[in-house]
């Protein structure tokens, strides 16, 4: 099979000779939204209309009102509250969780990209069967190993996504290996080891930024996922995640409390979309109007 | 051809031995045994060592495994631990609901969003773009098992037109079992629209700028014929390798989705079999899922010469 | 509010079309938490197992409402003065399922069959001299009479025999088994016949219509008059609570028999349904580590028991169903007495000052919960947020439940929040918390002077003579605080208003002969 | 004689990038005669592409004629009206693209996109749309015509391809022929071939050309008319005699001036030894390989030898797939031959360490756009090459960065600069910057001025002689322009299927070729000469 590698993003990054004024739409409303999402979960630091982890057992399952503007759950707490500070502890594992995953793949897609030969098949191998493993299914054993703490979820979707990364980087530094400007470095007479790290590690940067930008939707993603097959955030903190799970017990007569953090979770990833478009867009002169 | 498929099935076999390998390390990993979880808080040391014995637990994880292999090998997946079924029958019964549910989705999804993706392209930047652009991002962005919650109360509860849990086969009651499959169905066709209609998209506008269109044009051709008899096929190659990639993610797991409209599925079977340490049925299930992915994979690019003949096998 | 119109209108509708696309027969669907392991009674099976097939097979005993033993398939049970020999007095005109009378000759093969360990009988151990007493000899001296010999006297020996979990040792006919001697289905005497079983979706059972009904006027437990009215039960598997909820309030089971206190709360509140509750035998609460070095200061354990405001936990736990109760005895127990009924006061000062007299200073103590089990979870939830009022610095672990349960086994915990099943004889329930841990470190009370009493207990046959043993134990364990039990669980039945009859009860397990079904088609 | 009615007048044609964009064709116009070939000619970013396709109403997306007419047998063509252009494309203009390897539709068989056009425009059955197509390849040389039907464009070379796509055009008998560069993609022979099929097809049917060229000789060949184009204006309009041969126009001028001549050559200074010998080299490309890793290796290169003195450039000519840039990648060490003995200085480069070597020969890549790392600056790109010279301080290395700028006429402020801000001249600049700033004895020079316009390769190539006059190196300069070979080499290699086949001094090979594939090569080329008046000719072909 030879399928064509489709042209690198960002590689032949084509000039914007023409600047353009204004951002496009996708990149304004995705960074707006991104940007009221962190304030949010900064907001959570220092205030919340309520104390997020204090039960009131006598106020349980209130609708949305004046006083809890989005009700409260089946223990009393504010919902507000904890969406406030869910989107600090949602937002930050999948940043660390995609940290962990891109950090893992890139050195090992460099090391198989650069050593080649039968550790490159090895690794490779290994990757792909990975791959095939379903990665929730992975996430969810690691989670039963490790515990379920925050750190465990961050573990467990980091090496989970681990894989994805691994053949992106490996792809890139397949296919530029084949540029002239690779070429070049090695005539001059760089080792391979300095032309690695030089120039073929930040040309690869592109690409992974696109992929780390959507494997940071999948992972507030997976994490509410593994939350609703029992194995998520543990209490008393909360994520958005946990907060959907917990809530489709009383989805026939709570409903709001499984609406607002899917409606958070929907805007995030709305924004990590548009945001994601944004970026890739720059990054692939193909993509440019 | 018969090179081709030889080579890749070549390839699969140390990826499902690799596979059962790391399936059997891990799920051993995780602390708690399938005996333990039999007996609970009623396990003395005596029931729970002659629990162990019975289930071929007591021998070495090594000589389990070689045990397991070679019974695999014989064609034999062991029974279930919990239900003592055979792990085949369970595998073929639970992932049938699952490829039904998945197939169909993914079939309406690919049918609904192609199209779509092919006018948003040939209409870029318009209004209709923006629109068609903006729902599917929308949609791409709604985590499914929310919309299956939501479309679980609105039709299941609120307005009671279909079943709320449970799954008849299509083999004893086809409309009904219709009824409990519809609603999976709907949430996983709007969740795929999203991520086929946007590279449908995508590779539409990539089409749409080479020359050969210009050609097609220059011959006089309608824009109608233009996007139906040039653009859809190139463009729908890189879609195809989309619908790969999403059929062999799905068909390894939709147990969310399964969790949500509890449907018998095989997602559901591997998660549970993870936390009844139900240790044969999540090898089995692992090593379908395996084949399920090679195979999809295969039969992808087995087809994508359709779409792009320029690609040999 | 208007939901809940909506809600009931919807399940109005679907009630109507239900009914009428089954107007010949009165079909009653119950939802089950998990699919049945086999329809081989007491040999491999879980409790749903032992639940769908209590209603397929009847022992010579079984429990009465109360939980006391009653007979069943005998007429009259009688005991030597020695205590070892039980004759049995089968009552007449018992039909098997398959048209044959009962006769002494099948109550005698079962047991064989039950007493062969290839057999694989669940509770072999408790008659074969393991446990308690051995059975030495099952004779049938005629048609309508069986003797059991025991080695040694047990006062416990009827009790056992009619435990769900051993299927209430029921008396199954010969053909059960193909010609091989393999299983093949369960020909018993009860309400219901075995009809359908699609794996992993519904188990459904038939009315017997020949059923031979015992002369009460009403059914007692697992005993009584069982006759059954309606035409079939369905068990839907439904193993996702919150799916099994909706799947009542849309109408696609009339009954949930185990639905949490907290969603019996709301749908109480739903016309149309209508909830049952009944106190069970399960014991929950929070286990410490009495070796942890920590926790091997009692003035800390004492503090976390003093710190719990019981009242107002168990009443959102069980929301207010449940009582509170610090004894390991249930309250549903006949052992449970106005000594067990004392328990631990919520003063948060003294818990304050123990914790000063032991130097706690906010050392971070883990604490282990699943969310496997919601009431396991919220308890742990409920403590923490109340300790924290004393000063105590207790931090949530939420584990996979088989890891927690691999945790309780080996005893390497700070403290747990969990749950006992229920055992149905307080010596069983002490037994089950007391023991050395050197030897098995899942026993969380450590004591020689409780284990040296406790074997007393459960020598001692007399009841007048055991409950002074089991007060002493109590006693000492509110001194002791290895754990603090806090509450013993209910057993909820939610159903429509359509079904008539159905009780819930200590055994905390469904029983569907006695219930009618409203007509609701017009 | 009376003056035929023009088939197609373009009247102050303006088109505008956007609505408010700039223009890209301002106050355009020229007319043109039923069967006469008319070239528009123009570098890059001239306008004469979007001038012809408006001509056809098919502008790409941004575009938009925004005034003038264009007037087509007697027709104004309204691009608004796209049924009635629908009509008018494909039947009575039918147009030719520029890359055959994009323009005709991969997922197509070639009888399916050639009969498209006839079923669209006629009212012809299947069997007689299926005859016209046969006849038609049978015509312009396919052998199996039927199976050419059943098959898809990646089956056949660029040049068979563009031969394709002018049958499938001209099976409708237009009246007007586009042609936009259609030759530019492929290699000198091949151009020759598909240029003489167009002019045989037409002349046959009577169809006018719209030929749109940057290439000054081929216009001058076979066009009758010329229009100039620069910045979306045309300069001058005429007959190709009036304008190409004898140019008025300062701006032709400089065009035709742009066009390399053979010159006066950089001194070679005497040596005793070559510098560079290569010797019965082989080169094997590794097939595709197979499950276990073997694969069947091809031969590129047969058994090659020749040597380069120092300071002397020798030129290695020949055609796509000829072997030549493999041959060298190898004399650089980024490929390996499998047989012979490359010697430079007298060491066997592939034996001894080749450390030295490379410090002492460096390469100048085709593509400037993908030679330079997009992440680094000029400054840093020139500094580069520096590390291997531990001798120089860190002054020295920035001082020896600034000389380098200013040698290739750079200014200093370029040197923070990234390359996608650069033009492709200025970013070859730089390319011959990096290569020359550890002043190496040795450049191989890889088509280093193909991917650039007219006048900016002359400004490369005089810039490239410059340096070697200034620091006396040698070189292997890898072309298939003949011209710019020209103008440069002291010696020429022509190289086919992996082999030598002549090799000679400059003045012989041009003057006096003696393989007959070299004659072919030089044949297709046949450049515009500036003549001793000033004006100009086509130089007669040497065969």
């Amino acid at each position: 099979m030879n399928l064509k590698t489709p042209a690198l993003p960002g590689v032949a990054a084509i000039p914007p000779r023409r600047r353009r004024r204004y951002p496009p739409l996708n990149a304004l409303i995705g960074g707006g939204l991104l940007a009221a999402l962190v304030l949010l979960a900064l907001l959570g630091v220092v205030w919340t209309p309520y104390d997020p982890l204090k039960l009131d057992l006598l106020s349980r399952l209130h609708a949305p009102n004046a006083v809890h503007w989005l009700g409260t759950d089946e223990f009393g707490r504010d919902v507000f509250s904890r969406l406030i500070i869910g989107a600090r502890t949602s937002l930050w594992i999948s940043l660390l969780s995609v940290s962990v995953a891109v950090v893992c793949g890139t050195l090992i897609g460099m090391l198989a990209g650069y050593l080649r030969g039968w550790t490159d098949r090895i690794l490779m191998m290994l990757n792909d069967a990975l791959l095939a493993f379903p990665g929730i299914l992975m996430a969810l054993g690691i989670m039963a190993i490790v515990g379920a703490s925050q750190y465990g979820i961050v573990l467990a979707l980091g090496i989970a996504y681990t894989p994805s990364v691994v053949r992106v980087v490996r792809g890139s530094v397949l296919s530029l290996r084949e540029l002239e400007f690779i070429e070049a470095s090695r005539v001059i007479g760089n080792s391979e080891l300095y032309t690695m790290f030089r120039h073929i590690t930040p040309n690869c940067l592109a690409p992974l930024c696109v992929l780390a930008t959507s494997m940071f939707g999948w992972a507030l993603l997976s994490e509410s996922a593994l939350s609703f097959l029992g194995l998520g955030v543990p209490p008393p903190a909360a994520t958005w995640g946990s907060m959907l799970s917990a809530s489709r017990t009383y989805i026939s007569n709570a409903p709001w409390l499984g609406i607002f953090p899917g409606i958070f979770i929907s805007l995030t990833l709305l924004a990590i979309n548009l945001f994601g478009d944004a970026l890739r867009d720059r990054l692939d002169p193909r993509m440019r109007k | 051809m018969f090179r081709f498929i030889s080579h890749r099935l070549g390839m699969a076999v140390p990826t499902l031995l690799l596979i059962s390998v790391i399936v059997f390390a891990l799920i051993r990993l995780i602390p708690g045994d399938p005996a333990l979880l039999m007996l609970g808080d009623m396990a003395d040391p005596q029931s729970l060592a002659d629990m162990r014995s019975s289930l071929g637990l007591d021998h070495s994880v090594v000589t389990q495994y070689l045990i397991w292999i070679k019974s695999v090998l014989s064609g034999d997946l062991g029974v279930s631990i919990s239900s003592r079924q055979p792990v085949l029958d369970l595998l073929v019964e639970r992932f049938s609901v699952s490829a039904t549910v998945v197939l169909v989705a993914v079939l309406l999804a690919t049918l609904l969003a192609v199209p779509v993706g092919l006018l948003a392209a040939w209409k870029q930047n318009s209004a209709m773009d923006l629109g068609l652009v903006g729902t599917a991002t929308l949609l791409l962005s709604v985590p499914s098992f929310w919309l299956g919650l939501l479309l679980l109360y609105v039709f299941g509860i609120q307005l009671g037109w279909l079943p709320v849990i449970g799954y008849v086969g299509f083999g004893s009651d086809p409309m009904k079992a219709l009824t409990y499959v519809v609603l999976p169905i709907v949430t996983l066709t709007l969740v795929e629209f999203g991520a086929i209609a946007r590279m449908a998209r995508a590779s539409t506008i990539e089409v749409l700028r080479l020359e050969y269109i210009a050609h097609a044009r220059a011959k006089g051709l309608s824009e109608g014929a233009v996007l139906w008899k040039h653009a859809l096929r190139n463009a729908f190659a890189p879609t195809w390798t989309l619908i790969g990639l999403i059929l062999g993610n799905l068909l390894g797991g939709i147990a969310v989705l399964e969790t949500v409209f509890t449907l018998p599925g095989i997602g559901r079977l591997m998660v549970d079999a993870i936390f009844s340490r139900d240790y044969p049925v999540l090898q089995g299930c692992l090593l379908l899922i395996t084949c399920i992915y090679v195979l999809v994979n295969l039969l992808v690019d087995l087809l994508y010469p359709l779409f792009d003949p320029r690609v040999k096998l | 509010m208007n939901n809940y119109v909506k809600t009931a209108l919807a399940v109005a509708l679907s009630a109507c079309t239900f009914s009428m696309a089954v107007a010949q027969d009165k079909v009653i669907s119950v939802g089950l938490n998990g699919d049945i392991r086999s329809t081989d009674p007491g040999v491999n099976r879980d409790d749903n197992t032992d639940a769908v097939m209590m209603h397929i097979v009847e022992g010579l005993v079984a429990y009465r409402e109360d939980t006391s033993v009653a007979p069943m398939l005998a007429s009259a049970v009688a005991v030597s003065p020695d205590g070892l020999r039980y004759t049995f007095t089968l009552r007449d005109g018992v039909h098997f399922q398959n048209g044959q009378l009962l006769t002494a000759k099948d109550v005698q093969w079962t047991w064989q069959r039950y007493l062969d360990p290839k057999t694989q009988w669940r509770c072999l151990a408790e008659f074969d001299g393991r446990g308690a007493a051995k059975i030495v000899d099952v004779a049938a001296p005629d048609a309508n009479t069986v003797v059991f010999t025991l080695d040694q006297a047990n006062g416990l020996f009827l009790a056992a025999m009619a435990r769900p979990d051993c299927a209430g040792s029921g008396i199954l006919h010969p053909d059960s088994l193909a010609a091989d001697g393999s299983w093949r289905a369960p020909i018993g005497t009860g309400p219901f016949t075995l009809g359908k079983w699609q794996k992993g979706q519904y188990v459904e059972l038939e009315r017997f219509k020949d059923y031979s009904s015992r002369a009460e006027a009403t059914a007692d437990g697992y005993t009584g008059n069982k006759q059954a009215f309606v035409d079939k039960v369905r068990f839907e598997v439904i193993p996702d609570s919150a799916s099994a909820k909706a799947a009542l309030l849309s109408g696609g089971v009339d009954l949930l028999p185990d639905v949490t206190a907290m969603d019996a709360a709301q749908l109480k509140q739903v016309k149309n349904l209508q909830v049952q509750v009944s106190p069970i035998m399960t014991i929950s609460g929070l286990l410490f580590q009495t070796r942890d070095p920590l926790l091997k200061d009692v003035r800390i354990r004492r503090a976390v028991a003093l710190s719990l405001d019981y009242s107002q936990m168990v009443a959102a736990l069980s929301d207010g169903l449940s009582m509170v109760n610090n004894s390991i005895i249930p309250t549903a127990s006949p052992y449970y007495d106005s000594t067990a009924h004392q328990g631990y006061t919520y003063n948060l000062d003294e818990a304050r000052r123990l914790l000063k007299e032991a130097g706690y200073r906010g050392e971070k103590i883990r604490m282990l919960v699943n969310k496997r089990y919601p009431q396991m979870f919220d308890m742990g939830l409920l403590s923490q947020a109340m300790t924290q009022a004393a000063g105590l610095n207790i931090e949530m672990e939420t584990l996979e439940w088989g890891t927690q349960l691999e945790r309780y086994q080996t005893g390497s915990y700070q403290m747990m929040s969990f749950s006992y099943s229920g055992r149905f004889d307080a010596a069983q329930s002490y037994e089950s918390v007391i023991g050395d841990k050197d030897k098995e470190p899942r026993k969380v009370w450590d004591n020689p002077e409780a284990l040296a009493i406790l074997r007393e207990a459960q020598r001692e046959v007399d009841p007048a003579k055991r409950r002074p043993l089991f007060d002493q134990l109590h006693r000492l364990m509110l001194k002791d605080v290895p754990m603090v039990v806090i509450y013993n669980g209910t057993a909820i039945g939610a159903m429509g208003k359509r079904v008539e009859g159905y009780r819930s009860w200590p055994v905390a397990k469904p029983r569907l002969w006695g219930v009618k079904l409203a007509d609701t088609s017009k | 004689m009376s003056v035929p009615a023009p088939l197609l007048a373009v009247e102050n044609l303006q088109i505008r990038v956007g609505v408010d964009g700039p223009l890209a064709v301002d106050d355009f116009s020229f007319t043109m005669a039923p069967g006469e070939i008319v070239a528009l000619v123009g570098e890059s970013g001239s306008g004469k592409t979007m001038a012809a396709r408006a001509a056809i109403g098919l502008l790409p997306a941004p575009m938009q004629v925004c005034g003038g007419r264009i007037i087509f047998q007697g027709q104004a063509l309204d691009s608004s009206n796209a049924k009635a252009m629908r009509e008018v494309r494909g039947a009575r203009i039918g147009m030719v693209f520029q890359e055959p390897m994009v323009s005709l539709n991969p997922a197509l068989t070639i009888g399916r996109q050639m009969s498209e056009a006839l079923k669209l425009h006629t009212t012809l059955d299947a069997a007689t749309i299926r005859e016209r197509c046969i006849a038609m390849l049978q015509r312009i040389g396919i052998k199996d015509a039927e199976k050419c039907l059943a098959s898809y464009p990646h089956q056949f070379s660029g040049g068979m391809r563009q031969r394709i796509m002018l049958a499938s055009v001209m099976l409708l008998r237009p009246a007007l022929l586009i042609a936009d560069e259609p030759t530019t993609a492929l290699d000198c022979l091949a151009q020759l071939d598909v240029i003489e099929l167009m002019l045989e097809l037409t002349r046959e049917q009577g169809t006018a050309i719209l030929f749109i060229s940057h290439d000054l000789s081929l216009v001058a060949r076979y066009a009758h008319k010329v229009v100039v184009m620069r910045s979306g204006k045309a300069v001058e309009q005429g007959r190709i005699e009036d304008i190409l041969f004898a140019p008025k126009a300062e701006y032709t001028r400089q065009l035709l001036e742009a066009l390399p001549r053979r010159g006066e050559l950089v001194p070679v200074p005497a040596a005793d030894s070559a510098l560079l010998q290569v010797r019965d080299v082989c080169i094997e490309h590794p097939g595709p390989r197979s499950f276990w890793g073997r694969s069947v290796p091809k031969r590129v290169v047969h058994s090659v030898s020749l040597s380069i003195a120092p300071g002397e450039t020798l030129a290695l000519v020949g055609g796509s797939g000829s072997g030549k840039t493999t041959l060298g990648r190898a004399v650089v060490g980024l490929v390996n031959p499998c047989a012979g003995a490359i010697l430079f200085q007298g060491v066997d480069i592939l034996k001894a360490a080749n450390r030295a070597h490379r410090l002492q020969c460096q390469m100048i890549f085709q593509d400037p756009y993908s030679s330079l790392d997009p992440r680094m600056t000029v400054g840093q790109i020139l500094a580069e090459p520096l590390r291997h010279e531990p001798a120089l301080t860190a002054a020295q290395k920035r001082q020896r960065v600034t000389d380098t700028l200013v040698d290739v006429g750079l200014p200093e402020q370029f040197r923070e600069r990234f390359a996608h801000q650069l033009s492709g001249g200025q970013r070859q600049r730089v390319a011959i910057g990096r290569a020359l700033v550890r002043r190496p004895k040795l450049v191989i020079a890889d088509e280093p001025i193909s991917a650039l316009d007219m006048t900016i390769q002359k400004q490369i190539l005089e810039l490239f002689e410059r340096l070697q006059r200034q620091y006396g190196f040698a070189c292997l300069f890898i072309s298939h322009d003949l011209s710019a070979v020209e103008r440069i080499a002291h010696r020429v290699a022509v190289m086919n299927q992996g082999e030598v086949v002549e090799m000679g001094a400059r003045d012989a090979i041009f003057d006096a070729p003696q393989h007959p594939y070299t004659r072919r090569l030089l044949a297709a080329a046949s450049p515009l000469e500036k003549r001793a008046d000033g004006s100009y000719r086509l130089r007669a072909s040497v065969i």
